[in-house]
């Protein structure tokens, strides 16, 4: 029951943190909602037992992506209430859209349940072991795949960012 | 058989292609232009050799048959090369008249002459294969590497309109193409002969029809699609622009052989292999074709363009060969070989001297020409000559004639009254066509036409003007004279496989 | 030479010559007149050969064959053929002679005798035809050298004109008659004139009358019936010769040997329409006569008339045969193919001899055609004058001469068939009577009421002798005995048609007619008048009948107000409605559409997020069976 | 079951089945792409302009490996633990990525030669997304298959945004991200739902291993009609589809491949495209093969919509970047005719293959010739900047009329014989609506393929050039002999294709 | 009534629709990038939740190479933001859309 109750306590306050960040004007404000909603979502990844997610999800998307994001929101100093207010039209298929969406929700509700699940057991994302064994079995392939990735983004962060020498640069 | 140690049709085909190669690879325009005499030569050459030796036996298989595997077999796609009864005629007249307008554009002076030669080798090389392909994927494949250079010509060194000529002939021609090949690849799927060899396909079918209701659909989409092609009425008007507007050479290509594809697609293939759903279609086609003779034929006479008149007469005079496909005989089919050729010919020869006529008086428009005949008599007279044969005067037109005439019963046995409107065609055609002489040739000069005199004297026909004209010429009367060189092969060609289609062939008109 | 051979010859020779002096003698006018010269010599030799020392005959050889159609083109010589053979080459070579006088000085000679010479080929081919295929081609080649004849003259826009209008009423005619043979093919299986005989019975009445009329069509635009017979006056624009030869004895007669040839498809109820169509001719151009003054062209009235004359003559014999109960098998030649053949052989003596005259008096006048601007020529070409006169003597039906015998075995027949045909014929008859008269007695006589005129002087030789020659057939073809055996067997059918019932009243008639008809022509048309008594007196008429009560008027408005028109009409279809609005309307609508596809890409993220949100909609729509169609 | 995966029997013998060897292309490329850093920074400057030889040569060798090694002993296997199945097709794509990565690294010489750019990162990036493209082919896991599609799409990000001197490059890029992400976002819920459902053990055939397309397949193959399976297909097809450029989510294709620089284009427009459709055809023919009654319709509608918008939105367009975009969602719409036509019929593979490699050739023959032309801005290509190219450089004209004849389907080019297989292969299947529609297509592509054609080739009249005003058109770049082979061999290949297609032909469709 | 796999789903996708809406509303190109990120949580939400219910492993590791991927996701993505900005001035969607039409 507690379990319910933490997971009713973590998915409200997740959606209300994601909500907020939706719609807030704010993107420094967004996107520290969106670190709530984070924080709530690793709530919810604890109750599921895999603590080691919690965690890194709080470091890599808390910790890092977040902060990034933040850093940027304040570097490139935009200013939230710039925004124009919703015309008529965005208006409209804003509504619309989100009718869409909701109906979506309510059919994958409906008719996606999924009836007979196991009873919950001991997770088997709880240990720490498992992870390893399957990242450097397993999974070797696309680990060494991720290492090229983030090779080649950092490469790309840098072509794109990095003052050439020679370069014209605009400001 | 041939007596020739290598593949008379096969080195028709590739002997302009290669020249055309030769051509592209940076052949000095010198050579170019002496190599291209080989490349129009060589077809002309070997087709009348396989007119020369093509078996009377043949009668309801192929000559020449030789088979090469391009990769698709397991389509059952092979380069399948033979002539027979239908193709024969064809095929030289294929390469008569490529030889005729291959003369024709090199001495046409033509700007970046090299490039329209290449252009014109490759239409020559796809011309011959059209006929001589047994395999029906490469008759259409043909067709369409011959059409693809009619295009970029008209564009390039067409006349008045030629970018939006060019652009509308390329949507139609593609749009009537894609839809033959769309009942082409039908047919080969439905008849599970697993072959587009046609001999294969005429055997499958023959043994195991398709359900009739399918062959109404994909005779009603070849209809359309050849229809197309051939300018049927009211898919029609790209040709008078297109041809108003192509180079001499291009619409002596185009209009004289080239849009016999789809005349001889009916023949060749739509009617023997969908026997049975033919003649749901036939009333409606005649009655196009009706449309092609009187309602074009009428519009023919309110030109005043003389090329685009031309061009419209082709358009009037498809409407016979339509009407004798309709028919759905030995004779109405074999009156459509006939006219073909003539056809051919003739409208080759008229496009040919229209230009000829151009570079005279510098204008198109008939109303501004006049008394030609004074400065440039044997103009007058090829000119004359060829107009006489176009509206199928016995004489010059003899050929034609027989066409018309075979066409003409063939209409009377099967549609009855339906003669009388196609007959009335032959006297709209001698009104525009003795208008067309007269107001070019006859009477007197208009001052503009004067004025244009001063300036550009006029002269007669030049020799290598002339000798493509008499290329043509000869053959076409000869050909008149003794019509059963060609109507024998025909006849018994058709003889042997359109019973079938005949037994099934209902009257148009009740 | 077997006479298959020499029958080809005799085709072939004219055919060449007219080649050769095509490809290689165009500028040498000298030379195309003698090969020209040559040839016709060559023909009545040859053909003398084939009429004089050979046996009737046919042969025919396979030309195509497609399915169930067969056509076999041969030869068929009989006393048809021969008599036809005999007028085309006889009165073929007096014209090339006459020719060389007339064509003196004229630049392009050569073509004109090349041209000659290829229409003596298409007659020639005409007249030994055997079957409807091979004459429908001469047929048309006939009228291919008569368009070239005709436009000889090309830079002048009347020549231009009536050269065009002759071709084209005659399609007209042809087309007809190509339907006619289309029929006959289907209903007798065949286009062979023999076999077409031996096949008869087997057509139902309707086809067959069908067939008869349709085949008639290309009579009554050859041979100038109403209403195809504008043409004819019109094809005067050509030189003189052309016109006596073609368009007065040979080519236009074609029609009458044509109906002769196919005698044996007539049915009573087209031949009925055949003699109403002859008598209608023969009296309405009689009566147009009077309202030209032009010389050739109201000889070429008269030609319809006397055309009119032997449709009918043909009409009226078969009829008679009809009635007296003959079978409808009218094979080998019968009463009215004799009246109307022995009519077409004398016609073609005087009418080529009055040609020719006039000919020569417009060629002797510097070309003045004007009958009133003529006169006075007794004197001056005596010669031209004497023949002219028995010339006109022949036509108008004056006793004795060749012209009366013909005409008086026409009348004999519509005597027996119906008096109320016999009368009108009769007053055809005196019609030209009169109107010879008065073109005999304009021209000829009194003063000269023109420089031309003032100035003429008798032809040479070469002109003159051709006259005497035609004048004495003129006279005398009227007598069985002119002709040699070989050729009597049409003339000695006819002149038998003399002794029939009635054949005193007949001739006393006929003799009454020419009587009457000349002296009211004397009596109306003083010599030395100059004006036109008609046109003096009854204005109104006189100028309805110089317009040939507006019947070309009719033509030309159909052409240019409605033929034209309608072809306007449906070129500006063509042009803005296909062609433009539906054409290019479809393609602007695709090009709208494309537009309107292009203009979706506005560059804003947010919306294309919905084409993402609109693309799970549609495959969300697949999860719930929207697609299935089934 | 919990602790199999802990068994160290299972774990050794998991370590065990990966089987390097068989992915030797992939490593090499990625060697190959390490090398060229390392190059880089062992070089001295001087000499940096042999780098992108060395990556073009080695690519090169590459490719004569996999020719020798066509046939491979691992053919028809399954390596990394069910991560990868080595097939045939995988072996064709291989090269065909292969092909285009030289191409693309051919066309970058030219291309980065007229920018201000670090060089050697784009080859390597190149190489990199080469080898994930390879696995993407190949892989018969969505872990993989994810991994190897977002290595792809985070390296086509940096190489959109390349030119980032040129903010319409970053513009394209900030599109792609987005939508790439948004795409990305999706496919992986579509993932999500299936291996949950699949991974049900509650569920007949359910499978500890969801994510291996055999062990789904057998799932899907007891579960028919599960909802929220359908929905994760569905999910996986909309990623797939925003690859492939498939209507509705095409809509991102024209702004990215304008402002995308021209070899990147290129890239996008074949290796990307064709990636894509290797995905599918591995998706549709084998994981939901079981669910071809959802797969097929759907695919047919997204086939008929692109198929349609494609050449419409083409039909007015005049930049050429935006244009050949647009005719490759066209494409996109023949290549899924042919996808569905092979669920139904797997004959038809062969049809789509050869059509994949007909438009390689063709594309590159014409992003080649764009390459040439293009000026200091990439991303403005005018259709009027090739007014008078049939003059100046025929040899550019001949190739690019080549290329579009081919694109256009015009015999006797290689593209016709992949249209006329493709529609073989959909009569076949009797998707006659389709054909219809994608007759219809053909016709309005003609329009704007001729369209350009005419421009190159037809004499046109331009308004002359008022005084002090400039052509604003950019220079013609000569064209180098070792691009000018390039080109003449894709437009002879393409011509040759046409006409004889030989033991390719054979190959493909005797597979 | 238990909390279940169906809840844990139902709330992913709730947050997955929203991150979705979130991309389809805002302007601002930095918040569309974070409702992505919203999106990519969601669904390791799922996979968390799946891998937690059906016991097994597989989805647990996935979410792994899901935040690396999203990592170096955001650093290249933010890189082309900054460069962009540098370049217009803007980091609103509604004002880079010099690519269209």
């Amino acid at each position: 029951m507690t379990a319910d109750l933490l997971f009713y306590i973590f998915s409200t306050f997740t959606l209300a943190c994601a909500l907020a960040m939706v719609v807030h004007r704010n993107a420094v404000n967004a996107a520290l909602c969106f670190l709530l909603a984070l924080v709530g979502v690793a709530g919810l990844f604890v109750l599921l037992e895999a603590y080691l997610l919690a965690v890194l999800l709080i470091f890599v998307y808390a910790g890092a992506v977040v902060a990034l994001f933040l850093f940027i929101v304040m570097l490139l100093d935009v200013k939230g209430g710039r925004r124009s207010n919703f015309t008529k039209s965005t208006l409209v298929a804003g509504t619309g859209a989100a009718a869409l969406l909701a109906v979506g929700l309510l059919s994958l509700h409906t008719h996606g349940r999924i009836t007979a699940t196991l009873p919950a057991g001991p997770g088997v994302g709880a240990s720490l072991k498992g992870y390893a064994y399957q990242l450097f079995t397993t999974y070797l392939l696309p680990v060494q795949i991720v290492g090229f990735m983030l090779l080649i983004a950092m490469l790309g962060v840098i072509v794109l960012s990095k003052r050439h020498a020679g370069m014209e640069d605009v400001k | 058989m041939s007596p020739l140690p290598f593949d008379p049709l096969l080195l028709a085909i590739a002997a302009p292609l290669a020249v055309a190669l030769a051509i592209a690879l940076g052949l000095p325009k010198r050579f170019s232009v002496k190599l291209a005499y080989v490349g129009f030569a060589l077809p002309a050459l070997l087709a009348l050799h396989c007119w020369y030796y093509f078996p009377a036996d043949a009668a309801d298989g192929y000559a020449f048959v030789t088979q090469y595997g391009t990769g698709l077999s397991a389509l059952g796609i092979s380069l399948k090369l033979g002539l027979n009864g239908i193709a024969l005629p064809l095929f030289v007249m294929a390469g008569i008249v490529g030889l005729a307008a291959g003369l024709y554009a090199i001495q046409s002076g033509a700007e970046r002459l090299k490039l329209y030669l290449m252009l014109l080798l490759i239409m020559q090389g796809g011309l011959m294969g059209v006929f001589a392909s047994i395999d029906v994927f490469f008759f259409y494949f043909f067709h369409e590497l011959a059409l693809i250079p009619t295009f970029i010509m008209v564009g390039i060194w067409g006349g008045r309109d030629r970018n939006y000529a060019a652009m509308k002939l390329t949507i139609y021609l593609t749009l009537g193409a894609m839809l033959s090949l769309a009942g082409l690849i039908a047919i080969y799927v439905q008849s599970g002969a697993n072959s587009f060899d046609l001999i294969e396909l005429r055997r499958a079918l023959g043994e195991a029809p398709l359900a009739l209701s399918l062959q109404k659909y994909l005779f009603g989409l070849l209809l359309f699609g050849f229809g197309i092609l051939v300018s049927l009425w009211p898919f029609h008007t790209w040709a008078p622009l297109g041809y108003g507007a192509a180079p001499s050479s291009v619409a002596m290509m185009h209009a004289g052989v080239l849009k016999k594809f789809g005349l001889y697609g009916f023949i060749q293939i739509a009617l023997p292999l969908l026997p049975q759903g033919a003649p749901s279609w036939t009333p409606l086609l005649a009655w196009l074709a009706l449309g092609n003779i009187v309602i074009i034929g009428l519009v023919t006479i309110a030109q005043r363009d003389l090329k685009q008149m031309v061009g419209y007469a082709s358009v009037m005079h498809v409407g016979y060969g339509l009407l004798g496909v309709a028919c759905l005989s030995v004779l109405g089919a074999g009156g459509v070989v006939l006219f073909m050729v003539a056809h051919g010919l003739t409208v080759a020869l008229l496009f040919m001297l229209t230009t000829s006529i151009y570079h005279r008086t510098g204008t198109f428009d008939m109303q501004e020409m006049g008394g030609l005949a004074q400065k440039a008599p044997v103009l007058a007279a090829f000119f004359l000559t060829a107009m006489l044969a176009s509206i199928g005067l016995p004489g010059p037109g003899l050929l034609n004639f027989w066409g018309e005439l075979a066409i003409f019963m063939a209409v009377y046995a099967h549609a009855g009254w339906m003669v009388v409107p196609a007959v009335l065609g032959v006297v709209i055609s001698a009104i525009y066509g003795l208008r067309a002489v007269g107001s070019v040739f006859y009477g007197q000069p208009t001052e503009n036409f004067l004025a244009h005199q001063q300036k550009h004297p006029v002269t007669d026909l030049r020799w290598n003007e002339r000798i493509p004209a008499l290329i043509l010429l000869v053959t076409l009367i000869a050909l008149g004279i003794w019509p059963r060189s060609i109507s024998d092969p025909i006849n018994a060609t058709l003889s042997a496989f359109y019973p079938a289609i005949e037994a099934v062939a209902t009257r148009i008109t009740p | 030479m077997t006479p298959v051979q020499n029958a080809l010859a005799l085709l072939f020779l004219p055919l060449a010559t007219a080649l050769v002096t095509a490809l290689f003698f165009r500028r040498q006018p000298a030379v195309g007149r003698a090969l020209s010269l040559v040839a016709a010599a060559g023909i009545v030799l040859l053909g003398g050969r084939l009429i004089f020392f050979t046996e009737n005959f046919t042969i025919a050889a396979e030309w195509l064959s497609l399915g169930p159609l067969t056509i076999k083109l041969g030869i068929l010589v009989d006393d048809l053929t021969k008599l036809m053979l005999f007028v085309v080459a006889f009165i073929g070579f007096l014209i090339h002679v006459f020719s060389i006088g007339y064509m003196k000085g004229e630049a392009h000679a050569a073509r004109f005798f090349g041209c000659l010479s290829l229409f003596m080929f298409s007659m020639i081919g005409l007249t030994l035809a055997d079957d409807l295929i091979m004459l429908f081609i001469f047929w048309e080649l006939v009228g291919l050298s008569s368009f070239l004849l005709i436009n000889f003259y090309y830079d002048r826009p009347a020549a231009v004109l009536a050269s065009k209008k002759a071709f084209i009423v005659n399609r007209i005619g042809d087309f007809g008659f190509l339907l006619g043979i289309i029929l006959a093919y289907w209903a007798f299986d065949t286009i062979t004139l023999v076999d077409i005989a031996a096949r008869l019975d087997t057509s139902p009445d309707l086809v067959a009358t069908s067939i008869a009329l349709l085949i008639f069509c290309g009579a009554v635009g050859k041979s100038g019936q109403f209403p195809l017979h504008v043409w004819l006056p019109d094809a005067m624009e050509g030189p003189t010769p052309v016109s006596a030869l073609i368009h007065a004895a040979t080519m236009v007669a074609a029609g009458i040997f044509l109906l002769c040839r196919v005698g044996v498809i007539m049915t009573g109820d087209a031949l009925t329409v055949i003699l109403w169509t002859g008598v209608v001719t023969a009296l309405f151009a009689g009566v147009t006569a009077f309202g030209q003054r032009d010389i050739k062209r109201i000889l070429a009235y008269s030609t319809i008339s006397q055309l009119g004359f032997m449709v009918a003559a043909y009409a009226l014999g078969s009829l008679v045969a009809l009635r007296n109960g003959a079978d409808q098998a009218l094979a080998g030649v019968t009463a009215g193919a004799a009246a109307a053949m022995f009519h077409l052989t004398t016609h073609a003596f005087f009418k080529a001899l009055l040609f020719l005259g006039a000919g020569s008096v417009i060629h002797a006048s510097h070309h003045e055609q004007d009958i009133y601007r003529l006169g006075g020529l007794w004197k001056k070409m005596p010669i031209t004058f004497a023949t002219f006169t028995l010339g006109t003597l022949a036509l108008a039906g004056a006793p004795f001469f060749s012209g009366f015998f013909s005409k008086d075995a026409i009348l004999l027949l519509a005597w027996q068939y119906q008096p109320v045909v016999f009368g009108l014929l009769l007053f055809g008859a005196l019609l030209t009577a009169f109107y010879m008269t008065r073109l005999w007695s304009a021209a000829f006589l009194g003063a000269p009421r023109s420089d031309g005129a003032e100035h003429a002087h008798e032809s040479p030789a070469s002109m003159t002798v051709p006259l005497v020659l035609l004048s004495i057939g003129a006279v005398l073809a009227g007598y069985g005995w002119f002709y040699p055996s070989a050729l009597a067997v049409v003339p000695t059918a006819a002149l038998a048609l003399l002794q029939g019932e009635g054949h005193t009243l007949v001739a006393v008639a006929g003799s009454a007619a020419f009587v009457f008809g000349a002296g009211l022509g004397l009596l109306f048309y003083r010599p030395g008048a100059t004006g036109d008594f008609l046109q003096q007196r009854l204005p109104a008429l006189y100028h309805v009948m110089a317009e040939r009560f507006y019947i070309d008027a009719l033509y030309d408005w159909y052409v240019a107000k409605v033929q034209q028109r309608f072809a306007m009409l449906l070129n500006f279809l063509e042009q803005i409605l296909l062609a433009g609005l539906i054409v290019r309307g479809f393609a602007g609508l695709v090009g709208l559409l494309g537009l309107g596809a292009r203009a979706l890409h506005t560059g804003s993220l947010n919306a294309y997020v919905y084409w993402f949100l609109l693309g799970l909609v549609i495959l969300w729509a697949g999860v719930a069976g929207v697609f299935n169609l089934q | 079951m919990t602790f199999a995966v802990m068994n160290p029997e299972l774990l050794r013998a998991a370590a065990a089945s990966n089987h390097w060897a068989a992915i030797f292309p992939e490593m090499a490329l990625g060697i190959l792409a390490l090398l060229l850093l390392v190059l880089e920074l062992a070089l001295p400057k001087k000499h940096h302009g042999l780098i992108p030889a060395v990556a073009i040569f080695g690519q090169i060798g590459l490719l004569a490996w996999l020719w020798f090694n066509f046939n491979s002993i691992v053919i028809g296997q399954e390596t990394f633990n069910g991560l990868l199945h080595h097939s045939l097709d995988g072996q064709f794509m291989r090269a065909f990525f292969l092909v285009s990565s030289i191409f693309v690294c051919l066309l970058g010489t030219i291309a980065l030669a007229k920018q201000k750019m670090p060089r050697i990162e784009f080859f390597h990036i190149v190489l990199v997304v080469t080898a994930a493209l390879m696995l993407l082919a190949q892989s018969n896991h969505f872990l993989l298959l994810f991994v190897a599609l977002e290595t792809v799409t985070i390296g086509f990000y940096i190489l959109i945004s390349y030119f980032r001197s040129n903010p319409l490059s970053l513009e394209a890029g900030l599109k792609y991200l987005i939508m790439g992400g948004l795409s990305s976002a999706l496919l992986l819920f579509g993932i999500v739902l299936l291996y949950g459902v699949a991974g049900n053990p509650a569920l007949p055939s359910s499978s500890a291993n969801a994510m291996n397309f055999d062990e789904l397949r057998a799932f899907l193959a007891a579960n028919p009609g599960n909802f929220l399976a359908q929905i994760g297909i569905i999910f996986v097809l909309a990623g797939v589809a925003f690859k492939i450029g498939a209507f509705p989510f095409q809509i991102w294709v024209p702004d990215v491949y304008q402002g995308a620089p021209t070899p990147v284009t290129a890239f996008l427009a074949v290796a990307s495209k064709a990636a894509g459709f290797a995905v599918l055809l591995v998706l549709v023919l084998r994981a939901f093969a079981p669910y071809a009654a959802l797969t097929v319709p759907v695919l047919s509608v997204l086939a008929a919509t692109t198929l349609i918008f494609g050449n419409l939105a083409a039909l007015t367009q005049h930049n050429v970047k935006r244009l050949i975009g647009l005719s490759g969602v066209s494409h996109a719409g023949f290549l899924l005719l042919g996808v569905v036509a092979a669920v139904i019929n797997p004959a038809a593979l062969g049809a789509v293959y050869f059509y994949l490699a007909a438009y390689l050739l063709a594309s590159f023959a014409v992003f080649g010739v764009m390459t040439h032309l293009a000026g200091e801005n990439d991303a403005d290509q005018e259709l009027d900047h090739y007014v008078g190219l049939g003059r100046e450089n025929p040899f550019l004209a001949l190739v690019l009329a080549i290329g579009l004849g081919s694109l256009a389907g015009i015999p006797p080019l290689a593209g016709f014989m992949g249209k006329l297989l493709v529609f073989i292969s959909a009569f076949q299947a009797q998707l006659y609506p389709l054909l219809a529609l994608a007759i219809i297509g053909v016709v309005i592509s003609i329009y704007y393929y001729f369209g350009w054609i005419r421009i190159v080739f037809f004499e046109t009249w331009r308004a002359p050039l008022l005084a002090g005003e400039t052509d604003n058109r950019p220079a013609r770049t000569p064209v180098a002999w070792p691009a000018g082979l390039a080109l003449g061999l894709l437009a002879f290949t393409t011509v040759l294709l046409g006409f004889y297609q030989g033991g390719f032909g054979e190959w493909l469709l005797n597979r | 009534m238990n909390i279940g796999l169906n809840d844990y789903l139902f709330l992913s996708a709730l947050l997955f629709a929203l991150g979705f809406f979130g991309v389809l509303l805002r302007k601002n190109t930095l918040v569309i990038y974070m409702c992505l990120e919203l999106m990519l949580v969601a669904t390791t939400l799922a996979l968390v939740a799946f891998s937690r219910y059906n016991g097994t492993m597989d989805g647990n590791v996935f979410v792994f190479f899901i935040l690396t991927v999203a990592a170096a996701e955001v650093a290249v993505g933010l890189a082309i933001i900054v460069a962009l900005f540098r370049r217009r001035l803007t980091v609103q969607v509604d004002e880079l859309n010099a690519l269209r039409n």
